[in-house]
């Protein structure tokens, strides 16, 4: 009994199988014989918690985190700032180790969160609705061509191709099975997509238009004039959006998008390898209960008190099950609780305030790096915190320079598009000091050939 | 008390955080960005001191039940104690300020910890290979099917069908329609198995696998395992695994051993990963040789002591999600398995069914159940004898909030009418199970006495029962300035 | 619900943490350690699981009050809001595992954070050398009046008392006595400030010093600080400053502009580090020129950019502690100031004088207290005019503990019959002085109509009042398991 | 108002203001005119916490953490384990937020804990009753000198060179204006107190007599004959103890102190540079009301339900005023707290282990040390987790090169006893691998002159 997750005591244990009326837990077991192990599992032995905090610390050492070195890659993580109080509020016990507020009344902590969260996000978006999180950005937009899929019986989405790659295989992956054509709208030496093709391939048969803004690259897409061409034809207009652009830039609803959907890792949580995700999906409110994913609404109890609960169960796979509306079940609620508190805390300036820092930040950095020799700037739209350079000699030989001087250097866009080799993505959050820029610069400019 | 909302609390020109100076003009933002792309309306975000920040949601975190707090014994959900030791680590600036775009070898660390978690988990279940990418356990299920369908397609054979117990959890048959295959019920036997007769008549060439919960959600371990997987595998399907229950088997028996062809783990459940108010999780996929190639995009190898991401896999099912899973999960569920080691495991199993039947036991004339006699990780129980008293089980889940424990799953699984669905766990000590014992007696005594008490709890809530018809009727989903 | 000891949540062969292992037999020690050196009995530790310690501690802190849940407008206390930064950076590992005696070259960082703070509270102060050696404000008297017995000895004056008014600190008049003086007891004028003439006819050339709090318990500012100073000053005196009450003078005027030789600050109150459930605190001592000499040894200081640690000063009174003060606590401070920087400190000061004063003007007409008029930073009113019902200041106090109220400081300073002392800090919005007002209107109410309410208050707290009298007629101090 | 602490918004400033009848702050300082200040504080300028955030860890960066170098002074500050829980626990900000528990029933949290932590004090030190906490081991050995002073009036005290001497000076300046005469006990080739000089030196006017077990040197004093020398004269019999040492060594209650303190840092609070300290105090039952620091007793509330308060405060400053026991008010709580916490998470069998790994660790050193030229053992008696070592160089030298190899070397003992002038203290507690331990075996026999 030496495991410290275990209470039971030997006394307990006998005192429990007697009041049961067997004589050992093996009694308990009801696995048939032929199929029980005869040996041990073959794993390391158990470790101490000081070994432990040993050997991860040891591991972790083998990594180059922010924590030293300076962030520039982008492509949907981000090194954003996260305010201490964000982790010391996630870090709540009472919150972290719940689990679904299915029980109200036992949940009026991670209820009401959710509820501010909705509202949060709802306000960021200006949409009408907000769902309490799904696994990711990716997932969150591939939930919402599937979403499109029931709304509006089509044979065919088109996908612009500044959406993230990565992104737009998860979209592959879940609407295969639904026999939904994706097509891929091409991008002008703006760096956005190619508004004359897709005024000439839309027709009725087009479920909806996939577009990201700022898009992959980090530029500004014809937000409105696509709306106005995807409209024209019924068809409906799925945006994804980088929450921290719409402290400054013009949101979904406002551009009138149908659903639009995030990753919200920076809101609020750290890059964790991308393992810290939070996928943000909002819609009209005509279409609240086709949404995937949980919600909380607004009630009173019985004294007339408000309280919050889940409703619209009847859509989730617990109720509906195989005609529900997604399968998504435990979600990303620890991710939207940080998201909550960072849009509570840094609140309405504090958004415009980061959202100018990086503009300023990428702004500076860009305007500077196409004027090393050897570097330029392919594209031509506007842009907000990332941007692409196109690089005197391979992005992963830079990359390596950079490393040196504890730099991690862009995003190699040859891995993604073929036609971008030697074209590296940078991005400058409002963590980047002044100082940080000019050293990548003057580097960069060290590494002309 | 009440808290009102924090956006209640806002006033222009209060801050909760200080931001450095910032000093770009209106012209030179439109230098940047014309103007016809700029947010038009102010952002609708509050505006709240810290302190008062702090103080809101601390206090909303005391209206929680939790872990940390409570007994919270909801079936299904293995919410066993999550050490605080792998929180600690998993938040190391090194593990979690990592971009997933990083030079490979400047994240060696942490893909050490992702292979070995996945080496670890195939140990335990049998299985072959382990992809850590799937977000939580319908996320692994939804991969799983894709996987199985992309098998079937690469071999020609069209199987459209998908067959699942009566007393499956929502997920299977949810996940089973968004992978693009049709749901074929299979009845239970009276003793809450899978009926293999059902089984039978059902399985042919059109089906693409069955979706098995072992131990299946009655609690009850499926002693007919090795034939259910025979019919299944004699007429080409796979036989998949919902692992939320692998609590029950850790060290005593392994999926890859009976039968299992494919299935998911939920971390966040068997590996002690806190379940965050209803997330993340982590739901990997484990499969048998013959699905290796299908397994999600990348996957993580080990060359030479170097680790790498493995993209270079052309029957993939692709990505099903953005970068590399739900990595912060994982790095605790490492933690677990090493203070546990192989010593740990099967006694974690042993003591969470020790504990399961003792509260059966204990419980089972009070509160009968249509499926009797020993059972794994979980028992279900039922409230149908209190139903002529009026008292439905949903009552006896609130008035259990009034003891301090949070009520077990209820209606769930279907099978059981008014079903009371426990799954203690090897974390909570012999004095928390009888003092939740204790309750479900005093309670079924109170429904005797005074079934009002019992029909109107809870009683001692942050809010009093809430009124959930309202709430559907008129969605109110989120928070405007006049209503 | 009430909560077990832990004593009593323990079992033999329960453990918390897993240790490695040991293979020392008992014949190796005895090789080591010869046996009568070797402890006999068990050590009386409970032994309980790791999910059970954290609920216990969990469930603990739940039945407090505190800063991050309920106002807590402690008179003389300063219970301003701990900023949460300052919590993340002090506890950075590379600032908190230090080892004293580690080489100096291995501690600038941490030394440059010593090091400034102690400046930026000598430009508060007007200061010209700070010590941050003491651990709390106590600490810092008990530190200042050693020096001023010092400073004495060295100039072979025979001064042997201390002039301390009777509004002051308990801890003035007992730290005076642990560092050999007597204390004389000056009276307060009817304005509540001190009586000049009762100053005048104490001085003389036996009196090391005057202990002044400026402003004082009753939160008023001494008017007549250059004539006290004056006074003190022309028979040799010095003017010590308790420094607890500085949150009313930032950036407003310097105690060393105004005749204080000596002072102490508390970190924990003016300068937002947590008071920890009673501490640790932090009572740095800041001195005049002629007193620096004096000061605890080390002294920190820097030559050529290198900071090190004094320890050649003849005439320090010697070390006061252990090792350097109060670390982690100065961190907090040096991050507040950082953040506050010179703009901030003196909106601090204002916002605390604006908000007591708000307090007062409210709440004066129902609560008089005999000294009327403008305060600084907190404000004392009194109950007296409630006993006539039956209703004494502590009784309010228990009440407020029902509106989720912490209570001000009650029966202090002495001087004003059933007092209530109210500092509600700038940290509080108007929202919460508004309910913290309408609390106390509220119970005034009460008073008149119904005001057992108030004489058996609390009834919404964990326990209900206790029994002081019980525990202190036979006090049980420690658990034992038969009593 | 650019201020995260502080709420008020211009308007409700002049609501206030309104409320109160003037029209400005201004109008609300009495400060004379003559003493106000005319221009601004000369401080730096406000940074943001993200700016902050880097400054400190820039700052930080500068220090050499034990979280990358190996450990091994000693000397009243150990480099211990711990446990993750306790860090977690003692974060609870209703606990760390709150202050002195006056009104009990807001404060039933901190003052069962601390009830608890009494408990566990008095039951590892097996002495009667324990306070709820002083400044440091030092200032808390200074109070028992004081109390004993005030227990038995004598003219002087008797104290072991083998004290730590830091906590002798903090006793010289603490006693000075009682006019307690301070004499010290020297030490013999054991390393520890020399009993016939102490012998020979006792009579009726010693107050008490002082020793520090295991001493500062890491030996066990001879403390039961030490006990019936000192109680032969009445005298009371002081000690200052390691805690951990407790879990394996005889207790100040079995060999029959009269006072027992102890610096409780190694109870779960990090080195901090020596600035996160507890000060331990325990004495008898008899001696309760003359013990300084705050108590918490065992009550019950009006309904019979237990409850703790806060007890004897008549023994304290804010009553008794002059006359009080102490002038001590804030206390160390949070690191009583954090000592009650670590010592329930390590229970019974863990502190027995930990003190077996530090035995095990300290002793193996040292025989491998002693065994390299140049290098001896100057003292003979038994030790616990330290012992001093004769280096054939200064350890200043020493300390230098180790230093490059990231370890921290011993204690310079030449700093405090010019007759040990090239020696150090070494110390390994549990935490030391055996890897850490032949890795400073291997270089300090590279460095043998
Ligand atoms: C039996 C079973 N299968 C699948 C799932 C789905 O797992 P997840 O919530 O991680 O998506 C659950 C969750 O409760 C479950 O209990
Ligand atoms: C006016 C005054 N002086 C001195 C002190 C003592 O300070 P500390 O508690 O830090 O020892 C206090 C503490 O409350 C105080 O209010």
């Amino acid at each position: 009994m030496d495991i410290p997750y275990i209470p039971h005591t030997l006394k307990d244990q006998q005192q429990m199988l007697a009041e049961i009326g067997v004589k050992s837990i093996e009694e308990l077991i009801t696995v048939p014989e032929e199929i029980r192990l005869s040996s041990p599992l073959k794993l390391p032995s158990a470790i101490s918690e000081m070994e432990l905090t040993r050997e991860v610390k040891k591991l972790s050492s083998q990594n180059a985190s922010t924590e030293e070195y300076t962030s520039f890659p982008g492509g949907g993580i981000y090194d954003h700032f996260i305010p201490a109080v964000v982790e010391h509020l996630a870090s709540r016990s009472e919150l972290y180790t719940a689990y679904t507020p299915y029980q109200a009344e036992a949940s009026q902590g991670t209820l009401q969160a959710i509820y501010e969260y909705q509202t949060l996000i709802c306000n960021l978006f200006q949409m009408d609705v907000s769902n309490a999180s799904m696994y990711d950005g990716a997932s969150s937009l591939a939930e919402a061509a599937l979403m499109a899929h029931r709304l509006r019986k089509g044979e065919k989405i088109l996908v612009a191709k500044t959406l993230h790659p990565e992104y737009y295989q998860v979209l592959y992956t879940y609407t295969k099975p639904s026999g939904i054509k994706l097509i891929q709208i091409p991008y002008t030496s703006e760096g956005t997509c190619d508004l004359t093709w897709l005024e000439e391939k839309m027709d009725e048969k087009v479920t909806g238009v996939i577009i990201q803004n700022p898009n992959f690259f980090g530029y500004l897409e014809h937000n409105s004039e696509i709306e106005k061409i995807v409209h024209k034809f019924g068809s409906l207009y799925i945006v994804s959006s980088d929450p921290i652009s719409l402290g400054l830039l013009s949101s979904p609803g406002e551009y009138n998008a149908d659903i639009a959907v995030a990753e919200g890792q920076p809101l609020g949580s750290p890059s964790c390898l991308g393992g810290e995700c939070l996928g943000i999906f909002t819609t009209r409110k005509e279409f609240l209960r086709k949404m995937p994913g949980r919600i909380v609404g607004e009630t009173e109890d019985k004294e007339g008190k408000r309280g919050f609960v889940l409703i619209l169960q009847t859509r989730e796979q617990h109720i509906r099950r195989e005609g529900a509306t997604s399968n998504i079940c435990t979600n990303q609620s620890l991710n939207a609780l940080k998201a909550c508190i960072y849009l509570s805390c840094i609140g309405e300036e504090g958004l415009k305030k980061i959202a100018l820092l990086c503009l300023k930040n990428s702004h500076y950095l860009k305007e500077k790096i196409e004027g090393l020799p050897g570097y330029s700037s392919p594209f031509s739209a506007p842009f907000f915190k990332e941007f692409v350079i196109k690089t005197p000699i391979s992005p992963e030989k830079i990359n390596q320079k950079l490393l040196e001087a504890k730099i991690l250097g862009g995003l190699d866009l040859g891995r993604f598009y073929p036609e971008l080799k030697n074209h590296f993505l940078l991005c400058a959050t409002e963590k980047r000091t002044e100082k940080e820029l000019d050293k990548l610069i003057s580097l960069l400019g060290e590494i002309n050939e | 008390m009440s808290e009102a909302l924090i956006f209640e609390k806002s006033k222009p020109g209060r801050k909760a955080v200080s931001l450095p100076a910032i000093d770009l003009g209106e012209e030179e933002i439109k230098k940047f960005i014309p103007s016809h792309y700029l947010r038009k309306t102010g952002l609708g975000l509050p505006q709240v001191s810290e302190p008062d920040l702090v103080r809101h949601f601390t206090r909303l975190s005391q209206k929680n039940m939790s872990i940390d707090t409570n007994f919270y014994p909801l079936g299904s959900c293995t919410m066993k104690y999550n050490p605080k030791i792998n929180e600690t680590l998993a938040n190391l600036p090194h593990l979690c300020q990592l971009h997933p775009y990083q030079p490979l070898s400047t994240i060696q660390g942490i893909l050490h910890i992702l292979y070995e978690t996945s080496r670890m988990l195939e140990e335990i279940s049998g299985m072959d290979k382990v992809s850590l990418q799937p977000a939580a356990g319908a996320h692994g299920e939804l991969t799983s099917m894709l996987m199985i369908r992309a098998c079937f397609e690469d071999k020609k054979e069209k199987r459209d069908k998908i067959l699942i117990p009566d007393s499956a959890h929502g997920t299977n048959p949810a996940s089973s329609s968004l992978a693009g295959f049709k749901v074929v019920k299979i009845k239970s036997n009276p003793e809450g198995e899978v009926d293999l007769n059902s089984l039978s008549k059902n399985m042919n060439e059109e089906v693409a696998c069955i979706m098995l919960t072992v131990p299946n959600t009655l609690g009850l371990f499926e002693r007919n395992i090795l034939d259910i997987a025979e019919i299944v595998h004699s007429k080409g399907g796979f036989v998949y695994l919902d692992g939320a229950n692998l609590n029950a088997l850790m060290g005593i028996t392994k999926p890859g051993d009976f039968g299992a062809d494919i299935m998911h783990f939920n971390l966040h459940k068997t590996f002690s990963t806190p379940h965050g108010g209803g997330g993340p999780g982590s739901g990997p996929v484990g499969v048998r040789e013959k699905l290796v190639p299908y397994l999600p995009l990348p996957t993580i190898e080990k060359k030479e002591d170097t680790y790498y991401l493995n993209y270079q896999r052309p029957k993939s099912i692709g990505k099903v999600r953005s970068f590399y899973g739900n990595v912060k999960v994982v790095i605790k569920a490492y933690c677990y398995l090493r203070i546990l080691g192989k010593e740990g495991l099967r006694e974690v199993s042993e003591n969470a069914i020790l504990s399961a039947n003792y509260i059966r036991k204990k419980l089972e004339d009070c509160y009968p159940s249509p499926y009797k006699g020993v059972c794994m990780h979980e028992c279900v129980l039922s409230g149908e004898s209190k139903r002529e008293k009026g008292v439905r089980t949903l009552d006896i889940a609130k008035r259990l909030l009034d003891f301090g424990i949070h009520p077990p799953t209820i209606y769930f699984p279907l099978i059981v009418e008014e079903a009371l669905m426990i799954e203690p766990c090897e974390t909570e000590s012999k004095e928390t199970l009888d003092t939740f014992i204790n309750a479900l007696l005093q309670i079924a005594k109170e429904i005797e006495e005074n079934s009002s008490l019992v029909r109107e709890a809870p009683h001692n809530t942050p809010v009093l029962r809430v009124d959930e018809v309202k709430a559907n009727r008129n969605p109110r989903v989120k928070w405007q300035r006049d209503k």
